[in-house]
């Protein structure tokens, strides 16, 4: 095996790391995505543009970016929004009892923890991609399969669980399977905001060892493992919702 | 905010611009090159042409670019023998080392669009092409391309935006496009927010020229 | 408003000033003097990691309270943050590989690649001096010396200090030297690095002035610079 | 008397600016079969979806057992159904066995016959299975019982399709050209069971090619044509004696 | 004797187990139109299909104008045909109307017409448009001639399938069901279209459940049963006169 120069320990920490981050990451994409796609085929046109607002701002951003922009100003946006209110607060008191002491009523700081804020924001972003294949497999459906429901008396609620969902999960799963896997290798960029995630701390230990390449293979091999075993199980996923055909 | 920064500092994004543009295009034009044959092939019946492809589009579409490009740019550089032979004149480039993760890493992706679209052509259609006496290269041209083209066009669409996206990874190997733009500029005036608005709006600009092209294109095709 | 509870902002990737160990804490001179200021004001001390890069905006959105990452006192940084007084001054130099060249005008330099840290006062240094070098920026200074080291840059700038723990005293080390003098041109490199606080934490700020002061006066200072240098690095009074 | 099981009161029903329903008017009692002919393009399957309103009409009046399916004005579809629970109800009552079968395909051939009757009307899903079976018998496709729609010939496709429809007991059968895809022993087949269904007294709407099926098993016949009912009658006058030119000739060329 | 245009000797076809075809044989000469009669399941299109080698035969020998079609052994298959080039060339004699169309999705209805001529034959795009345009005129279809496969109702769509057919003046013709989605009217005119291929001499293999074609058209009848040829011969023999029980009861059933 490769020797990690006493960096093994860590580094496994660390991919463990990038897995929570993916996982907690796909389940908040998949709600979001599932409430932006049935926003989308609302009849509400205001739930239709803001699902759409959302869908088309987050296409038009690299993943890097936003998270860049998310972290430093998201941080920025709330931190000073609650120190303001403390000031505010304070003046106010002040104002009413000449006496009144400083005291910070919100905390002074809220502290997104790079985790959190990974998280969120991977999901966030892949919420607008998940929403966009769910649509896409809503509307795949064949009509008359819906049409037959319709005309046997189903009633809303059940042709969406009846006839709508697993069909809609054939076509949506190869995308969501899709979704995942390029999910997944997007955690990679949660080290530039900080996380102790497996690619920061190759890059942390090929500087100090200088063996980039070894690290950065392992670093490879770990996401290609992980791709492995998702393929594994889409594909089983893939066999359970496939239509049977002669 | 302050965004008389960005005002200030615009040549420098625009060349940031530039450079992620001609990245981009370049690394998408060979990719597809290299895809097409590599999606209609990886399930050829010799092992010998199905495998290699096969490794090949596992291992990029595996893993992260971040990760891939960090292997090419530093790592290659581990290996002192491979810095005395002809390979070292481009590897030492940052921009070849970017754009041979970049056309790579499309490369694969494209291939598996090619191979889910080709795979998804209507079997009935292409056994009336075998009825009517076409063989397997005229089926592939006149048949199974062009119908698959049109299917591919969302894939291809969304794979060409992935790549704008994932190229600005490039600013973390000294190359300065639009998010090494921001990078510069956010490190003279520490001013994240601007920096990186300014790169966000640069890049929906890129993206949403691409889609508004694609949905032409798209529209072109609908009956 | 007393300060009983401490973020401080470390970058991690700056030996000997601070460096990742294998099991991912962080160690160096800045965080011996981190630790030695908070046991002086008996403040209870968090260290955030956080990259060179981010490391003011970070400090600006209230992600810690200071940042001790031998961070020089400059004009520019001075419009955003407040400075402690100085708590080390090491000049930076260049560096490159043995029997390289070097003269310090802009003329010589045109067209050399010199690598540099992101955001640091070299950046500025190299960037205002030599505009017709080929500049290359890093995320760290790792980096810069891995491509050193690899021959895709000529030069690397960098705080001399850091230059010997982070290149010249690893394996391969021997080949490179220092070239050119010793530079400390407060135009760039300001007074020396001090402790950054956000402006509105005029007491934290006072604080901590008192603390480098008394471990300065008490030894610890001195204790903690001999661990890592043999020579001075405070530089004049 | 008692309310004709299906009333239909001048509908009509325009797609944009194709009207393609020009005021139809139809009576079906207990027990009635109605054929419904007419060239392809004629308004047929649009008239058959129009009753269980698939289709939604753009005016003209719908009753099943004398009951109003109300309908409201709405601002851009011209008329919707009012109460969207009275057309579910109502809706349970008829069953449809559509041109294009649409089986629903991630279901086998038995569950497709059983998905109704469990999840719509609440029949124990072991009684619903006994009965399937017994449908499946009598459409010749137990065997296939486990099949995937998918895995069945277009014949075979269709018979599920009316086993489906079978299996919850409509009170009006929707019949859209039932027997198009089959071979003439099964067109035979499938004639006779409608036959019998006939003979239990339900009630059947069917669009057909078939025209011994239309003089022979039915017991009033409708020739649409360009949107309107161009020939109405019992089968053994019209075929006999028709009075509309265009009918003449539709029937002249039957083979 | 010239050789016949198309001859099949002893063909078998399985799918995995299941036995489909269990020797076949057939023979058929210039300008003979072939009805292959049959119920649902028992192999027609299939046969066709092993015909082009759409399916590949299990055993046995497929010649076309007196030229075999050359197979060989293979470990997985059983066997495969031998040279492709072959096939090609065989099959562009050949013309087939599917059961399901297949028509070219991405092409106009036109555009489906002329591939074959152009891409295959190599006739000037010109005159093959020429040549279109007086089918589709033939099949009522001119109209509709720029319009897309997804745009025409089923009848429309089968029509088209049979132009596309006739366009590459095939020597065999196959046709699987041709008329299954049309209306009466429609199958008179569709009828009409292959009794004047048939006079012009065109050999013809045509899958019906048109009983009518059969006796009046074709001048051979094949009905198959479970995988063999139940009953053959011609037409106004083997109608009045059938030898097989089998047959008997099946044409009996017929309305
Ligand atoms: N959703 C739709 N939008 C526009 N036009 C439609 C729609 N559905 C049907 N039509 C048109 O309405 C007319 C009647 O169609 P319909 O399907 O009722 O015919 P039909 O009598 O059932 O014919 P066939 O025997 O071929 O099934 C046709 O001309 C068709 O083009
Ligand atoms: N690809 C296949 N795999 C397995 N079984 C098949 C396949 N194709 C056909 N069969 C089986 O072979 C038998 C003959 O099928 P075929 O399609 O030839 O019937 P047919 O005579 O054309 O019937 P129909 O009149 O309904 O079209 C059927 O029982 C069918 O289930
Ligand atoms: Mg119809
Ligand atoms: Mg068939």
């Amino acid at each position: 095996m490769f020797d990690l120069y006493g960096y093994q320990e860590i580094f496994l920490e660390g991919a463990w790391l990038t897995l929570q981050v993916a996982l907690l990451s796909l389940l908040l994409a998949i709600f979001l995505g599932l409430i932006a796609a049935l926003a989308k085929i609302s009849h509400s046109t205001i739930l239709k543009s803001l699902a759409t607002l959302y869908t088309t701002i987050i296409r038009g951003i690299p993943d890097l970016i936003l998270m860049l922009l998310i972290f430093f100003g998201g941080q920025m946006l709330i931190n000073n929004l609650s120190y303001n209110l403390n000031e505010w607060i304070n003046e106010t008191m002040t104002q009413y009892y000449p006496s009144h002491e400083w005291t910070s009523y919100l905390p002074d700081y809220i502290d997104i923890s790079p985790y959190f804020a990974g998280i969120v924001t991977i999901g966030f972003i892949f919420g607008a991609y998940m929403a966009e294949t769910f649509r896409g497999a809503i509307q795949s459906v064949d009509k008359g399969q819906l049409e037959a429901a319709t005309a046997y008396g189903m009633n809303k609620y059940k042709r969406f669980t009846r006839v709508m969902f697993p069909q809609m999960m054939r076509h949506a799963l190869p995308g969501l399977g899709n979704n995942w896997l390029v999910l997944l290798k997007t955690t990679a960029l949660v080290s530039v905001i900080g996380l102790q995630d497996m690619v920061k701390i190759a890059g942390d230990a090929s500087g100090s060892t200088q063996k980039p390449f070894t690290f950065y293979l392992v670093v490879a091999l770990v996401f290609l493992f992980y791709t492995a075993i998702s393929s594994v199980v889409l594909n089983w996923a893939e066999r359970r919702y496939s239509i049977q055909t002669r | 905010m302050d965004f008389s920064i960005i005002i200030n500092e615009y040549p420098f994004y625009l060349s940031g611009l530039w450079t992620t543009t001609w990245l981009v295009a370049t690394s998408l034009l060979i990719g597809l090159l290299i895809a097409i044959p590599a999606g209609l092939l990886q399930d050829h019946s010799w092992w010998i042409i199905k495998w290699p492809i096969r490794a090949y589009m596992y291992f990029f579409r595996g893993s992260p670019l971040l990760v891939q490009l960090f292997l090419i740019y530093y790592g290659a550089a581990q290996f002192e023998s491979l810095r005395e032979t002809w390979a070292w004149e481009f590897l030492q480039e940052a921009w070849f080392c970017a754009l041979l993760a970049f056309t790579l890493n499309t490369g694969a992706y494209t291939a598996e669009i090619v191979r889910g679209v080709v795979a998804t052509v209507p079997e009935g259609e292409v056994e009336a092409a075998k009825a009517y006496g076409m063989n397997r290269w005229k089926t592939l041209k006149r048949i199974i391309l062009p119908n698959a083209l049109r299917r591919a066009l969302p894939a291809y669409s969304n794979e060409i935006i992935f790549m704008i996206h994932g190229s600005a990874v490039a600013g973390i190997v000294t190359i300065v496009d639009i998010t090494g733009a921001a990078r510069v500029v956010n490190a003279r005036y520490y001013a994240p927010f601007e920096a990186y608005l300014a790169a966000a709006l640069l890049y929906m600009c890129l993206t949403f020229t691409v889609i508004y092209l694609f949905k032409l294109w798209e529209k072109s095709y609908q009956h | 408003k007393e300060w009983k509870d401490i973020r401080i902002g470390v970058e991690g990737a700056y030996p000997p000033f601070s460096k990742t160990e294998e099991d991912g804490s962080v160690t160096g001179f800045d965080i011996d003097i981190a630790n030695a200021l908070c046991a002086e004001l008996e403040a209870k001390c968090t260290l955030v990691k956080q990259d060179w890069d981010g490391i003011i905006p970070a400090l600006k959105a209230r992600k810690f309270d200071a940042i001790i990452a031998t961070m020089d006192i400059t004009e520019e940084r001075k419009k955003q943050v407040a400075f402690t007084n100085k708590y080390q001054h090491i000049p930076a130099r260049f560096v490159a590989k043995k029997g390289t060249a070097y003269e310090g005008t802009e003329e010589f330099m045109k067209g050399k690649k010199v690598g540099v840290q992101r955001a640091t006062t070299m950046d500025l240094y190299i960037s205002d001096n030599f505009p017709s070098a080929e500049i290359k920026r890093y995320g760290s200074a790792d980096e810069a010396y891995l491509d050193l080291i690899a021959g895709r840059v000529d030069y690397v700038m960098a705080d001399s200090a850091a230059i010997t723990d982070g290149l010249l005293s690893k394996k391969d080390g021997d080949k490179f030297e220092f070239v050119g003098p010793k530079l400390n041109d407060p135009k760039w490199f300001g007074e020396g690095a001090g402790i950054a606080v956000r402006k509105e934490n005029k007491d934290l700020q006072e604080q901590l002035n008192k603390a480098i002061a008394a471990i300065r006066a008490d030894g610890t200072y001195k204790t903690i610079q001999d661990k890592y240098f043999t020579f001075d690095v405070y530089g004049q009074e | 008397m008692k309310a004709p099981t299906l009333s239909i009161k001048n509908l009509h029903k325009s797609f944009a600016d194709n009207h393609v329903l020009k005021g139809i008017d139809l009576e079906a009692h207990k027990g009635d079969v109605i054929s419904i002919l007419g060239s392809s393009g004629s308004g047929k399957s649009t008239l058959l979806r129009c009753v269980n309103l698939l289709d939604i009409p753009s005016s003209g009046e719908i009753l099943v057992n004398g009951e109003l399916i109300q309908m409201r004005k709405d601002k851009k579809h011209g008329i919707v159904p009012a109460s969207i629970q009275q057309v579910e109800r109502i809706r349970s009552r008829l069953a449809m066995v559509f041109q294009s079968f649409n089986l629903w395909s991630h279901l086998s051939v038995i569950e497709n016959v059983i998905e109704a009757p469990v999840h719509v009307l609440g029949v124990p899903k072991k009684e619903a299975i006994v009965k399937a079976e017994a449908l499946l018998q009598r459409v010749g496709l137990y065997e296939r019982k486990d099949y995937y729609p998918g895995q069945l010939s277009g014949g075979q496709q269709q018979r599920v399709a009316i086993a489906r429809a079978l299996a919850v007991e409509p009170e009006v059968m929707l019949f859209d050209e039932p027997t198009s895809a089959l071979d003439p022993e099964l067109v035979g087949e499938v004639l006779n069971v409608m036959r019998d269904l006939a003979e239990e007294g339900r009630t059947m709407l069917v669009v057909t090619h078939e025209m011994a099926f239309a003089r022979d098993v039915s017991n009033k016949v409708l020739f649409l044509h360009e949107g309107l009912v161009e020939e109405e009658g019992k089968p053994e006058i019209i075929f006999e004696n028709p009075s509309s030119e265009r009918f003449k000739q539709f029937i002249s060329t039957v083979y």
